[in-house]
């Protein structure tokens, strides 16, 4: 019985630790900051527009071709006396959370650091009734950073 | 599956690799009775061997007591589309710890070869998957019913690791249609 | 044909009886409810983590969270179980276990009915259960359910022996002071029982029967490690598995209502009840509300155990189970029962039970030792089976 | 008429269904068993309820894309099937991997080694029958652990960290310490279950001397891992054939010669330790340094060859079969199953032991469904 008695020995061991858990909707762990959600797209303060020209770089590396891209020319582009320099501008983009793996492949990719991984609370917490409510097209993409919520972690 | 030949013709007469770096010497004395084209692979050698004697060949592979390949580590097969279906067995032995990779090819008519599990019984469950997925049949196999696949349903002619079989359309939610009922899409 | 309760004199009988019952179905549901709660707060904090603290402050209102929303489920009834059993199986469960805390000796004079046979009504009552998980077990149509009551029907029976031993062989010294002065030995009354223990409490007397009467009571209790008819591992719930909302709270608060007579009956039993302390200080009783703390505190104390027993100890297999119960708990207890019985015949002095129940453990502890060291034995059959498959 | 009474009680075996939904088979695994009474006399297991068809997927993803399958492929230990699989492509491409990354690369897969293992201990504490407190203590280390991948990849499970020549990018600045912190976390984690189950007498008497497997059926049937070791066969692929800088560490392959349940949870417990001190071993010897090749094609094609890469999974040996026909995307890739070639000893192992006993011997394999089914 030595052994039982051991184990019983244990028990109240951990009988006294404090607890571990952690009561999740009131207090939230903290994310480090590489953390990856789902990927969104950045808006350009200065400008007002998004970062993104549309060039189908993250849609052709996306293993799960989860991403679909439309790309219009940009009104206020320098030729029309706009401020941006950007030629071409991201008409309609569409990101389906349901079909995306989170590799950060398109992160990589995009040559013009417009698409980031969401590292917060918001970008883990998207529950939906609807599966087709899990495909985020371009304002929902845009909302948080339009709103300087993201501070994206880019890896150097 | 380019082997020692093809390379030949292309440029001047390489001179025959003679392997001397890896198991070649004891395998082609082992397998003396058997006619063995030696192949050098990344890591292991590879060892061809024609399709009616693998098995004998692997019998003496296993009870040769100088290489005693007694560790089938994995059995799988390779479609190359018109070269027909290869089966690499790849071959380890827990005492003398050097390996070795059997390969036999299958032309696509017939892909008939007996079965491993005379020689050790790790190949029963892999040969079930190779049957499945590449449509070899395993002669003397102890229980060929499907290993991955569903059994209710009658996919006895559906092999998916074949080149043949398609990829399965990805249903895209995407696009015009079910994205959102927002307003004009673009609207920044 | 009239009795008095709380003061109020020549109350029909069966009022009386009735306010009684009315009364302890009160004191049970609040308890069970309680213990419930007790249970899920103490194995948490066991296994380091906080337990309910969602419903009410602190958690406190899970249980009657848990009770309404069993109320609420739908208990529906397989298709082609047999009705009557798988309708009857909760109430053969449930109303044995309620009627045990007929004799349960709270405070002093505090009990439903003075029995002389108490602890055989006691006994006799708690064997009916086992009837319940098999008719459990076999009315529900489902292998699991089958299994977990053939093997809830072979621990209830093989651990209902050392119980019985343990029990009698303390019913067997108990002083009765007669009228003339006399002492007599020997009762099954439980107040009486308790009332002996004034000075001396018995588990100083019998210590091996304290540990057999823990064990055989966890078996009874299929609680941790005897949960083998409810095992989920293996059975998945059981005899349970078939039964939802209201049929399967009842098994849920047998389960519970029977920790807690078995809680009461160790407390009155071993420890001495509303009587021990109060003996050595003064000569009559202490007041009723002391008495129900002693009784309260002394039953915690089992209770405690049992979830400390759960939450760090494995289940044992059923040829352990019963080969525990058959080989070890029966000799230790049939030995125990004959000491009992020479100390009683050639009056020796007492402190003997006490020598002798502590060398019962250490035997039981080498005992237990020595079948864990054993090679495993299989029947034959299962060895000539696993020759066959090779 | 007179009926003639059969000779003996005559009884009929019962047909269970265990799984492929119950709280023991480790996933979505099922096996019919045929007992009578409480011997199982027979054991049919299915698999393939969680096959996704990775390997076919995989043909059709360039070399940086297949490395999200790979982790789906083994999810307790994603950090080693990713090895193996970039291991090839360095292989079959002569990519020289810089020193910092083999060290990095080394780390995360010993610890991704204790935190599957962990994993194990909760789940075959459940199976025994303590009731949810193994599977606590388990659970707390396993958190810490996956907090500290969190902070150098990203995601808790589905790491793609690794990359064909190196990592994806540089490990956070306090990785060091995280890790030590991490390390002391699990040496207090093993202290509690060697308290709470090793010396247990009813732990012994359930898993001792059950479901045992000589040495020469566990070789027979191509077995690996743990499971292999634990018969006595020191099969350790970081010994045997060592690959990043396994041969500059010391140590020796765990081993027990019962073959039973119970050696089996001790060869584990006894890796978590191991594993701990390998951690320490490759700190000191971790330098700064680059963690990717200089120059990297971004579109990554690979010459003509195959190669067949294995290392030492916590499961067993995770080999990766890959064939090139040149291009950017593999011509085929076999994913080697350590738990698809336990899994087939299952039969051998249970059959005339007891029902309570076919659940924990299943247990004791260790099995991940999604590394048996890909």
């Amino acid at each position: 019985m030595k052994g039982i008695l051991k184990s019983m020995m244990v028990t109240a061991s951990t009988f006294a630790r404090k607890p571990v858990t952690r009561e999740y909707p009131e207090s939230h762990r903290e994310l480090p900051e590489r953390d990856r959600a789902f990927p969104l797209l950045l808006w350009d303060e200065d400008i007002n527009e998004p970062f993104c020209t549309g060039c189908h770089a993250c849609e052709r590396a996306c293993p799960v071709e989860c991403m679909t891209v439309i790309m219009k020319d940009n009104p206020n582009h320098t030729a029309h006396d706009g401020p941006s320099k950007r030629r071409k501008i991201i008409d309609s983009f569409y990101i389906d959370y349901g079909r995306c793996m989170r590799c950060n492949i398109c992160v990589e990719v995009c040559n013009f650091e417009a698409i980031a991984m969401n590292n917060t609370w918001q970008g883990h917490e998207t529950s939906v009734y609807d599966r087709s409510d899990l495909v985020m097209d371009l304002p929902q993409l845009l909302a948080e950073s339009k709103a300087g919520e993201i501070q994206e972690w880019v890896a150097e | 599956m380019t082997t020692d030949e093809t390379n030949g013709e292309a440029v001047e007469e390489t001179p025959p690799d003679t392997f001397e770096g890896t198991l070649w010497p004891d395998v082609n004395r082992a397998l003396s009775a058997v006619d063995v084209r030696p192949e050098r692979g990344a890591l292991d050698l590879i060892v061809h061997l024609p399709r009616k004697d693998v098995i004998r060949g692997l019998g003496m592979l296993k009870h040769d007591d100088e290489l005693h390949f007694d560790y089938l580590r994995s059995l799988t097969a390779v479609d190359n589309e018109d070269e027909g279906v290869d089966v690499v067995y790849h071959l380890y032995s827990v005492s003398k710890n050097h390996n070795l990779t059997v390969k036999t090819t299958l032309a696509n008519e017939d892909k008939v070869l007996e079965t491993a599990t005379t020689v050790w019984q790790a190949a029963n469950w892999l040969e079930r998957e190779v049957a499945e997925m590449f449509g070899v049949t395993f002669n003397g196999h102890p229980d060929p019913r499907p290993l991955l696949m569903p059994e209710d349903v009658d996919l006895s002619d559906v092999h998916p690791l074949l080149k043949s079989h398609p990829f399965a359309e990805i249903d895209v939610l995407q696009g015009e249609g079910l994205g959102h009922d927002r307003d004009a899409p673009g609207d920044v | 044909m009239s009795t008095e309760i709380f003061g109020i004199e020549n109350v029909n009988v069966w009022v009386d009886g009735l306010i009684r019952v009315l009364l302890i179905v009160g004191f049970m549901t609040v308890v069970v409810m309680g213990l419930i709660y007790g249970e899920r707060k103490i194995l948490a904090r066991f296994q380091q983590r906080l337990g309910p603290t969602r419903t009410g402050p602190m958690g406190l209102l899970q249980s009657v969270a848990d009770a309404l929303k069993l109320v609420g489920k739908e208990d529906l009834r397989p298709r082609n179980a047999d009705p009557w059993t798988f309708e009857l199986a909760p109430y053969l469960v449930f109303v044995p276990v309620f009627l045990g805390f007929v004799i349960v000796p709270f405070v002093l004079d505090w009990q439903i009915r003075i029995l002389e046979l108490g602890l055989l009504y006691f006994v006799a009552i708690t064997g009916v259960n086992i009837v319940g998980w098999i008719m459990a077990g076999w009315g529900s149509d489902n292998r699991y359910a089958m299994i977990g009551g053939m093997r809830a029907a072979a621990q209830g029976i093989s651990y209902e022996l050392p119980l019985v031993l343990a029990l009698v062989s303390v019913a067997m010294v108990v002083e009765v002071p007669l009228a003339d002065g006399e002492v007599a030995r020997g009762s099954l009354n439980l107040n009486e029982i308790v009332a002996s223990q004034h000075e001396v409490p018995n588990i100083v007397w019998q210590p091996l029967v304290v540990v057999v009467f823990f064990i055989a009571g966890l078996a009874e209790l299929n609680r941790t490690p005897f949960d083998i008819p409810v095992g989920e591992s293996e059975v998945v719930g059981g005899p349970f598995v078939e039964y939802s909302g209201i049929r399967w709270s009842m098994f849920f608060l047998a389960e519970y209502a029977a920790l807690l007579i078995m809680s009461l009956l160790f407390a009155a039993v071993f420890l001495g009840g509303w009587a021990w302390p109060a003996g050595i200080f003064t000569d009559e009783d202490w007041p009723r509300w002391a008495q129900a703390l002693l009784v309260a505190g002394k039953a915690s104390i089992f209770v405690f155990m049992v979830f400390w027993v759960r939450a760090s100890v494995p289940r044992l297999r059923i040829d352990q189970l019963m080969g525990f119960s058959w080989k070890i708990l029966l000799p230790l207890m049939l030995a125990q029962v004959m000491v009992n019985g020479l100390v009683l015949v050639y009056d020796w002095p007492e402190i003997i039970l006490t020598v002798v129940g502590l060398i019962g453990i250490v035997a039981l502890f080498a005992m237990v030792d020595r079948a864990v060291r054993q090679p495993r034995q299989r029947p034959a059959s299962a060895a000539q089976l696993q020759s066959e498959a090779v | 008429m007179v009926v003639e009474a059969p000779s003996e009680f005559e009884t009929q075996d019962l047909l269970i269904n265990v799984g492929p939904q119950h709280p023991s088979t480790h996933g979505v695994f099922r096996m019919v068993l045929e007992i009578d009474g409480e011997v199982v006399k027979d054991l049919v297991p299915y698999i393939g309820y969680l096959h996704r068809g990775a390997e076919k997927l995989c043909e059709n993803n360039d070399f940086r894309q297949g490395i999200g399958y790979m982790d789906r492929t083994e999810y307790l230990a994603a950090h080693n099937a990713e090895l193996s699989y970039v291991m090839a492509v360095e292989a079959l491409g002569e990519i020289e991997v810089p020193e910092r990354a083999q060290w990095i690369r080394m780390i995360l897969c010993e610890l991704n080694r204790i935190s599957s293992h962990f994993m194990f201990l909760g789940a075959f504490g459940i199976d025994v029958g303590v009731f949810g407190t193994p599977f606590i203590y388990a659970w707390r280390e396993r958190e810490t652990i996956i907090d500290l991948f969190e902070e150098i990849s990203g995601d808790r499970m589905m790491y793609a960290y690794f990359r064909a020549g190196g990592l994806a990018w540089e490990v956070p600045a306090n990785f060091e310490n995280r890790v030590r912190e991490v390390l002391a976390s699990a040496q207090q984690g093993v202290k509690d279950f060697d308290g709470l189950l090793t010396e247990n007498e009813i732990f012994i008497a359930r898993t001792k001397g059950v479901g045992f497997i000589s040495a020469e059926d566990a070789i027979e049937m191509g077995m690996s891992g743990p499971t292999i070791r634990a018969s006595g066969v020191p099969l350790d692929i970081r010994k045997t054939e060592p690959y990043l800088f396994y041969d500059q560490l010391d140590f020796e392959p765990i081993t027990a010669n019962g073959g039973d349940v119970f050696d089996r949870y001790i060869v584990r417990l006894q890796e978590i330790s191991q594993s701990i001190d390998l951690i320490g071993q490759c700190l000191e010897r971790l330098q700064p340094g680059p963690i990717t090749p200089e120059r990297m094609p971004r579109m990554l094609r690979l010459p003509e060859g195959e190669a067949y890469i294995r290392t030492e999974a916590p499961r067993g040996e995770y080999g990766v079969y890959m064939v090139s026909k040149g291009g950017n995307k593999p011509h085929r890739l076999k994913v080697r199953s350590a738990c698809l070639s336990n899994l087939q000893v299952l039969k051998q192992m249970s059959v005339g032991q007891y029902v309570a006993d076919a659940i924990i011997i299943l247990g004791s394999i260790d099995i991940v469904l999604s590394e048996v089914d890909r």
